[in-house]
């Protein structure tokens, strides 16, 4: 079915991290360990989702010349909720996501879906492209995380993976480390597909011949 | 809504649209405001009581000072067993915020730190108790920070002299102000 | 002694093994085979046909449209035919085929005695036109029209260029010592049609030999002669120009546009032969040299001469040969075989030996600065190659000065990666060159 | 060309057809890259000789690992293995000569990962990068250890009480931290770093002959410059990058480094000890000179030169850090494209035509 379509490309395909290289800068501030980029990337699921539903919703009624201060006030709203709920019930977290907290709301796939997809598609489409969008936003963030905090603390989700042999290079949960393992998931990301599509050249010129 | 109507309304539209996008928007939070709040509160309360505590474990009960701002007094069956200084220090990257143990004769008992930005596993290494148990028992007069080991003084943690020195810094003025506060209340 | 200001290169001149040998006039091949274009233009419109009786300096084809230079035969003897053979420069060309007769007769009416001074500028400029002569340093540029500069270009300056820079060859040299008479004849004779009063031979100072012989013959005339620094690309026109008189030719104008005219030792000897005795020009002395040849020499060659009748002479091969170069091994052409013949513009054949050929394979530029710093146009060779390799041979014309390189190849000599620069360049002029016709015929 | 036109090739031989030129000096990347080497070893060997062992162990970690991934990276990339052109030895080289001589074993290797898989690997390998592959690698561990990467150890000829007074001092000084001469500057002023050392005289001394802590290849000053000079003589880098890169430390410290009670007095400061302290030597000789990361003209490397000078200076005397070279030439390496694309050569022909004479 098409919905299952639209929530899978988030994931790879229209990676917000990884391929439409949108909202790095939470991808690089907040993802030194594994539980923060988990919070972080599943209260931008829930923004990104809420508003593609808000959107949606009065995407008929919302004058073109007022969309984008709509939006952002749409969007505001929601992570303003996000963020009282969050210190309510998630202190802690709230404390270590801090100011990136209220940054979710000038995050730019947020407000790109919204002006993409949400505001020229129907309800349910809307929700299910933002939870894929947020669910790949997760991954992404995820990801970066695990990586930077295995290599870079030697643990995950604050389980002590690697023993004290490992003496782990602090510049990984350091901000440049962020930058280099982002440029590396980007970069082998672009190498498989070129390697995948060398392949199916190769397979498809030998069917040519055959 | 004819062509027409619809460019004569526009100006209309525009005002409407923000307007209710605004009232609705102020609604929505209002009403989680008013459910989160006092949760919020109960939990803010919680935290800080749990640090303190984990400071002056002997403690029952914690009452702020009237007149200083963030200052306890740590009670047990009504004696006094310490004074609680909220503390904040320019550290190497941002303030490092923390709660000064002291006990009435203005001794350092400890040190527990509420938020830093300091570099992850170097700086922090300065709130750990190698370095952090130095400051147990001593006074202000006694709170200077060397890099060299040197009997009496407090040593820094290699590499991180910033974060060490904020640290104590925080310590001592904590200290200074508590004797302030001390004097003039007598 | 003056030098070049900024850049160049010196190569080992390995001028040693003909420098002191007296040119020797090769004897005349049983089959000559002379290109119809030998010079820049059109080539020249044959007026023989196979089975035609031909004299030694008849002429066998004719200037098509008055800028191109008239061909002659070398010998006399029988067209053979009219047919594609190897030319140095550009592959498979028209050449006219003599089979000589070994009698190597003159035609009537040349060999006449003739005053110089006696005869106008338009006179003289007409016999050079006439008798074929072209630039022999190498471009091969019609005289006859280096000689009659536009009327709004003042030339004052003349300058003979005896530098000879490039390895191996000492053609120019010899042209010097042995024919200095009709070198300098040449000179005063291009002084009168130019109408100049200034005129500088400039000879580089690993030629002493020379430097002082002119400087004897020259008392009393208004030539000098200027002793320059041993140093490639010394004897390149617009550096030649600069080092003598300060001036810079500007880009994408010519000598004249700074008042200057430049002209090689071989075409001066030649322009006195025309003048004074009527005598086309069939023969030029080349150069044979290289580490394979068994006895490098100065040959006089009939134009014509395949390459390999001139090794034979010379004792031919004592090692495996490389590559076989037309000029000198700076800015020379490489052949594809022996069969290509002396042209008029051909100062050397020079041979490599085969494991002197540079075969290491290119690398990437690692930013060294070595091209910027030999780079006398002062260009950025190494942008340039990296520009023409990914194809933006427009943005190498319009911001990194493309055009103006003169491709002395002293950025690949230094290149420590090995990267022929020249090449690229060349790619990219021509793609350019490419888009450009493209764009003309689009827009008609 | 068709073919049957093609006279048959009688030469006995086949001919090479290559486009001109035809000839070529002998020089090579191979080659500049093992002479620069070479004129590294003589500081590397006394650096041996000075720390003992752990400095050999650290060296060969750091060329090993570098060769070891250059050749894995080119074998992944499916490139040709160019390990024998000796950039990436050069690389494991000058990384080794910028790191304490007795660190961890992992160290060397991790910084070997940085400077030849991140700094030069993913710009698209010799001649692409952008920055100092080795001090990207000794940034990168900087970062990564801080701690391991400011203990130094103290120089063997010291221990043995060659140098009793002042070494001594600084030997007690080192169990503790860093205690470079520049970090005794930093941390407790100039007069203490004289007393450490005995005398002025005895400090620059010490300086020169490289008898002294810090990184394997920051002691010895003498020995550098001989490689340096060498290179100048090789005509591999230009005399006016090492001279003004530390002239312009020197003259900027002399201004501004002199310090009375605290404060800053003008016109005070030591040029000589800041000249000859710390990587600033092999920096200037051996980093700034760095063909593929620095300005292609010899304006552009004097502007870089004296742009590292300036920010090495800012560092040493403002900065967090008592050594600034390292961050000084990478942050240089940054602006250098900048600096290509506005200094270049005076194009041939550039000039207004010259007054036409009479």
């Amino acid at each position: 079915m098409n919905l299952w379509k639209e929530f899978t490309k988030g994931l790879i395909a229209e990676n917000p991290i990884f391929r439409l290289a949108l909202s790095l800068c939470p991808a690089l501030a907040v993802t030194s360990n594994v539980y923060n980029a988990l919070g972080m990337g599943l209260t931008v699921m829930f923004v990104i989702t809420c508003n593609n539903i808000s959107v949606s919703t009065f995407r008929n009624v919302i004058h073109p010349k007022v969309r984008v201060p709509v939006y952002i006030i749409s969007i505001a709203t929601i992570v303003t909720v996000a963020m009282l709920v969050l210190e309510a019930f998630l202190p802690v977290l709230f404390k270590e996501l801090g100011i990136y907290l209220s940054l979710v709301v000038v995050f730019a796939i947020i407000l790109a879906r919204a002006e993409v997809f949400a505001a020229k598609n129907k309800v349910i489409p809307a929700m299910v492209d933002g939870l894929g969008m947020g669910a790949g936003f997760t991954l992404g963030m995820v990801t970066i995380g695990g990586i930077r905090e295995i290599i870079g603390n030697g643990s995950f989700f604050g389980y002590q993976l690697l023993g004290s042999w490992y003496h782990p290079p602090l510049i990984v949960i350091l901000a440049p480390g962020g930058f280099i393992v982002i440029g590396f998931i980007i970069g082998a990301m672009n190498l498989s597909e070129k390697r995948k599509k060398e392949k199916m050249e190769k397979t498809a010129a030998a069917g040519g011949n055959i | 809504m004819t062509h027409t109507d619809h460019n004569d309304n526009s100006m209309f539209r525009i005002t409407l649209n923000l307007t209710l996008a605004a009232f609705l928007s102020g609604v929505i939070i209002a009403v989680v405001f008013y459910l989160t709040a006092p949760i919020a509160e109960i939990q803010r309360i919680k935290m800080k009581e749990q640090s303190m505590k984990e400071l002056i474990p002997e403690a029952t009960s914690f009452s702020p000072i009237q007149g200083k701002e963030e200052w306890f007094k740590a009670e047990k069956d009504g004696q006094l067993l310490a004074y609680l200084i909220l503390a904040s220090e320019k550290g190497f990257d941002g303030h490092v915020k923390m709660f000064v143990g002291a006990t009435p004769d203005q001794k350092v008992i400890g040190f527990k730190v509420l938020s830093h930005k300091e570099t992850p596993g170097l700086g922090d290494q300065a709130f750990k108790p190698k370095f952090a148990d130095q400051f147990t028992g001593k006074g202000y007069q006694q709170l200077e920070l060397v890099k060299i080991q040197e009997e009496g003084k407090i040593t820094a943690v290699t590499g991180a002299t910033i974060t060490s020195r904020a640290v104590t810094n925080g310590i001592k003025h904590a200290l200074v102000e508590l004797e302030k506060y001390l004097n003039e209340s007598k | 002694m003056l030098k070049i200001k900024k850049g160049g290169v010196h190569p080992h001149d390995e001028k040693e093994s003909t420098e002191h040998k007296k040119i020797e006039a090769l004897p005349v091949p049983s089959k000559l085979f002379i290109p119809l274009r030998q010079h820049i233009g059109e080539p020249a419109v044959p007026v023989v046909k196979a089975g035609d009786m031909v004299k030694k300096g008849q002429v066998v084809a004719e200037s098509p449209d008055g800028r191109a230079t008239p061909v002659h035969s070398s010998t006399s003897g029988k067209v053979a035919e009219i047919g594609n053979y190897m030319h140095p420069l550009y592959g498979l060309s028209p050449c006219v085929v003599i089979e000589s007769d070994g009698l190597d007769e003159w035609q009537e009416n040349l060999l006449t005695e003739r005053n110089w001074e006696t005869l106008s500028n338009a006179e003289m400029i007409d016999i050079i036109f006439k008798n074929g002569i072209v630039g022999m340093g190498g471009a091969g540029f019609p005289t006859h029209i280096k000689l009659s500069p536009p009327k709004d270009k003042q030339i004052d300056t003349l300058i003979v260029n005896g530098a000879e820079c490039e390895p191996y060859l000492t053609s120019d040299y010899r042209m010097m010592m042995e024919f200095s008479d009709e070198v300098i004849k040449g000179t005063l004779i291009t002084m009168k049609i130019l109408n100049v009063k200034t005129c500088y031979i400039g000879i580089e100072h690993n030629k002493p030999d020379a430097i002082k012989l002119l400087t004897e013959k020259c008392k009393g005339t208004p030539i000098q002669i200027v002793e320059l620094e041993t140093r490639y690309p010394q004897g390149a026109e617009k550096m030649m120009i600069k080092v003598i008189t300060g001036r810079e030719v500007p880009s994408g104008k010519l000598p004249m546009d700074v008042g200057c005219a430049v002209q090689n030792i071989g075409t001066l000897k030649a322009i006195t032969e025309a003048v004074e005795k009527n005598i086309p020009l069939i023969e030029r002395v080349v150069t044979v040299a290289g580490k394979t040849v068994k006895d490098p020499k100065n040959l006089m060659v009939k134009l014509g001469t395949p390459f390999k009748e001139m090794f034979e002479y010379c004792g031919g091969f004592i090692a495996p040969n490389g590559k076989i170069i037309m000029g000198g091994p700076m800015m020379g052409m490489a052949q594809v075989n022996l069969e290509s013949v002396v042209i008029k513009a051909a100062s050397g054949i020079v041979s490599i030996a085969d494991n002197d050929v540079d075969y290491q394979p290119e690398k990437a530029c690692i930013r060294c600065g070595r091209c910027v710093e030999v780079c006398t146009m002062g260009l950025r060779p190494n942008i340039l190659s990296i520009l023409s390799e990914k194809g933006q041979h427009q943005t190498a014309q319009t911001d990194y000065d493309l055009m103006d390189c003169v491709e002395c190849g002293c950025c690949y000599y230094v290149c420590p990666s090995r990267r022929n620069i020249v090449h690229y360049i060349r790619q990219s002029k021509a793609k350019n060159a490419m888009l450009r016709a493209a764009a003309k015929t689009g827009s008609k | 060309m068709d073919p049957k036109d093609n006279k048959v090739n009688q030469t006995p031989e086949k001919l090479i057809v290559t486009s001109s030129p035809h000839v070529h000096d002998t020089e090579s990347v191979t080659k500049i890259m093992w002479i620069v080497n070479l004129t590294l070893l003589p500081a590397a060997v006394f650096s041996v000789i000075n720390f003992g062992l752990p400095a050999l162990v650290t060296m060969l970690l750091c060329i090993a690992g570098s060769v070891a991934f250059e050749a894995a990276i080119q074998h992944w990339r499916k490139k040709e293995i160019t390990v024998s052109d000796g950039s990436a030895v050069l690389t494991g080289l000058l990384m080794a000569m910028c790191l304490p001589p007795s660190i961890p074993w992992y160290i060397p290797l991790v910084g070997s990962f940085a400077a030849i898989g991140i700094a030069k690997h993913t710009m698209g390998g010799l001649g692409h990068n952008i920055f100092n592959p080795a001090h990207i690698g000794r940034a990168f561990v900087m970062a990564s250890y801080p701690v391991a990467m400011t203990t130094w150890a103290v120089t063997r000829i010291g221990k043995e009480g060659d140098f009793p007074g002042a070494m001594g001092k600084i030997a007690s000084l080192d169990a503790v931290t860093g205690a470079t001469p520049l970090g005794i500057l930093k941390q407790q002023g100039y007069q203490a770093l004289v007393d450490s050392f005995g005398s002025q005289a005895a400090m620059y001394k010490a300086l020169l002959i490289g008898n002294r802590g810090g990184s394997l290849g920051e002691t010895s000053a003498i020995l550098l410059i001989i490689g340096g000079l060498i290179l100048i003589a090789k005509k591999y880098i230009k005399w006016q990058v090492p001279v003004v890169m530390i002239g312009t430390v020197g003259i900027l410290t002399w201004i501004l480094g002199g310090k009375v009670d605290g404060k800053l007095v003008l016109f005070t400061g030591d040029p000589i000890l800041h000249m000859i302290s710390g990587g600033l030597i092999i920096g200037a000789f051996f980093m700034a000179t760095d063909m593929v990361t620095t300005p292609i003209t010899t304006k552009g490397q004097i502007i870089f030169a004296v742009g590292c000078g300036v920010i090495t200076v800012l560092i040493r005397l403002y900065g967090g850090y008592p050594e600034g070279v390292c961050y000084s030439i990478l942050l240089m390496n940054a602006v250098t494209p900048l600096i290509d694309r506005y200094v270049y050569p005076k194009k041939f022909g550039s000039i207004p035509e010259p007054a036409k004479r009479r």
